[in-house]
């Protein structure tokens, strides 16, 4: 029964990221979309809390905030919206972390 | 599969409204089946038809009144949020004494039983909100 | 598809700054009507719906809070409270609503509603549900 | 004192617009002049006619009214932000070819300009938001 | 030329209180209103950050969400919405952190 | 009171997930036309709304960042980005628009329109101004 978490904030501005991390079993899934991206930048201070899940990342929401994939932490996975339904259809059930 | 997709926030402000028809489309794309789009909170604001986006933007509404349209999508905002934020059908304006109505083609206003019964009829709740 | 569901409502939003935390217990209620497993819990910012002595004379708003009492009689009697939420707020139980329901099986006995849980509780909790509802 | 007062928010779904309005009253009532309630973003939704609210609740719409006609407020809805939400006076209707208006009672429609003025001709700025 | 600093949201969610605490001068004041109002009780972590700054809180909004005022910091000012007046026209100017 | 105002522009949000950064530069440009004298800082998410290359196709939304190339020519010259925003979120200055101004009294020499401050230069910067406008 693995979950799907999506968070779509800043991990910077906001806690959701945090607690979603905190919370996730190994089996579940971690997609952050919209201002949720900045929480995979390699280089960036948050992308601690994604290390040893697994995690995907919008592309479109990459790309429309200037963020190449090379800044990734590694391991992320970059998919489209049809990878976003892929997931909700893989994992069992959503949650959002709003 | 089926899904029921709940939008929280109105459109243009957040990026939730966007989100969500990203993501209605790909699913309907795959060949998935949208059993109702629930827009609750200020969400009921996706409904009316009196916004004009500036020209080079584009038209969320619109947007939302054509996928629904093409692909036969119950669209429901709900009625205790719809009330609150002043979106309005003819029975509405009725039933509230409101001299206009704004709702967009393709939507209905309806109770908060509907998202429950998406809850239990589809196989997937994704919510999009703030 | 008429089975029942297991229905999980979050509620993580402190109330009156939004909204989010009163329309989402418009749907629990609603919800109760559909005779679906539902359970609440309340982490982060969502323990202080649960806050005993909310008056919103000063800011003109409704309480909603004397609902919660209510989620009894609708049959709503699992309510998990997350421990690490209410700690890092400087919280205790003490400080909650007392939410009671009463079990028909043992001649109306009042029953705590409230079920203080750890996050790692709480994941479990999650992972048995079939929709897990956001607002 | 002169102030001129921001909304960010729409009405029901942030504080934002009851505090704003609770300050609001809180000045004049000590004697300070409202220069300009500016409502931008989803600001602009406290604006409209159309909402009914549950009737244990307050009307935000209503009191934003009564206090503006009381008072003589300069109350402004940006109009960028209205069409984007979709809110309507005659001249907007006319303009934008919509079949119906939604403006409350002592509210007008205008520009962003009106709010970099209260910058200028206010003693102090504050702002209500999310 | 004091600022007021105004943080409406819970520091628990959102960084605003922290943003606003680690720029304020020795003259600013804080006032905490809405959401913003939990940052000011004693017994949370985050009433570490308001530490050594001038802090007024909303009295209406502590009341509405079940704080009594013993629960505050110590220091901590509870004005209504006419000490909030106030202490807009007092201060230079306000910087809303939103 | 029609002496020039010294007007801070507060930027602390992304762009795209919400829509006040565009909105918030709509009145930027719009202020320059009122000939007071105008700054803007960017910290916090806010510094992201510089970030070069954005690409907008995939999420349908207009990508309003070539506007931050125009404010020079609005005469918008002081654009203030903090430090310890970059540093936390991983970021240089090299990862910004070159943003520049043509200095008219230089024979319109091209100059930097970014000012890297520090958290505390950046308060002293705000203790200058007569009006600070958040969005």
């Amino acid at each position: 029964m693995s979950i799907l978490h999506l968070v779509n904030k800043s991990p910077y501005e906001n806690s959701n990221l945090n607690t979603a991390s905190s919370i996730m079993k190994s089996d579940d899934m971690l997609l952050l979309i919209e201002d949720g991206v900045y929480g995979a930048v390699k280089s960036g201070k948050a992308s601690a809390m994604i290390a040893g899940h697994k995690v995907s990342v919008l592309g479109p929401d990459l790309a429309a905030r200037g963020i190449s994939e090379d800044k990734l932490a590694d391991g992320v996975e970059v998919i489209d919206y049809n990878g976003f339904v892929d997931l909700v259809e893989t994992n069992d059930k959503v949650q959002s972390w709003l | 599969m089926k899904f029921t997709i709940q939008v929280n926030e109105g459109p243009y402000q957040h990026q939730s409204a966007d989100s969500a028809y990203h993501f209605a489309k790909a699913a309907l794309d795959k060949g998935h089946e949208i059993f109702r789009i629930f827009f609750y909170h200020d969400g009921v604001n996706n409904g009316t038809r009196l916004t004009t986006p500036p020209q080079d933007d584009r038209n969320i509404v619109v947007r939302w009144t054509e996928l629904g349209q093409a692909h036969d999508i119950d669209m429901v905002l709900c009625v205790a949020a719809a009330q609150r934020r002043g979106i309005v059908d003819d029975g509405e304006a009725e039933r509230n004494g409101k001299d206009a109505t704004n709702i967009a083609p393709g939507f209905r206003i309806s109770g908060l039983g509907q998202l429950v019964e998406g809850g239990i009829q589809s196989d997937r709740l994704i919510v999009f909100g703030d | 598809m008429s089975e029942t569901k297991k229905f999980l409502f979050f509620n993580r939003k402190a109330p009156y700054g939004t909204i989010y935390a009163w329309e989402s217990l418009e749907v629990v209620l609603i919800s109760a009507a559909f005779e679906q497993d539902v359970s609440l819990a309340f982490m982060d910012d969502g323990v202080y719906q649960l806050v005993k002595g909310q008056d919103t004379k000063g800011i003109g708003m409704k309480n909603f809070s004397p609902t919660y009492a209510a989620l009894g009689d609708y049959e709503i009697t699992k309510i998990y409270v997350e421990k690490e939420s209410l700690e890092e707020r400087g919280l205790t139980l003490d400080d909650l609503q007392h939410l009671v329901w009463e079990d028909e099986d043992e001649d109306y006995a009042e029953k705590d509603s409230i079920r203080l849980v750890s996050r790692a509780e709480l994941a479990d909790v999650m992972a048995e549900q079939d929709v897990l509802f956001n607002f």
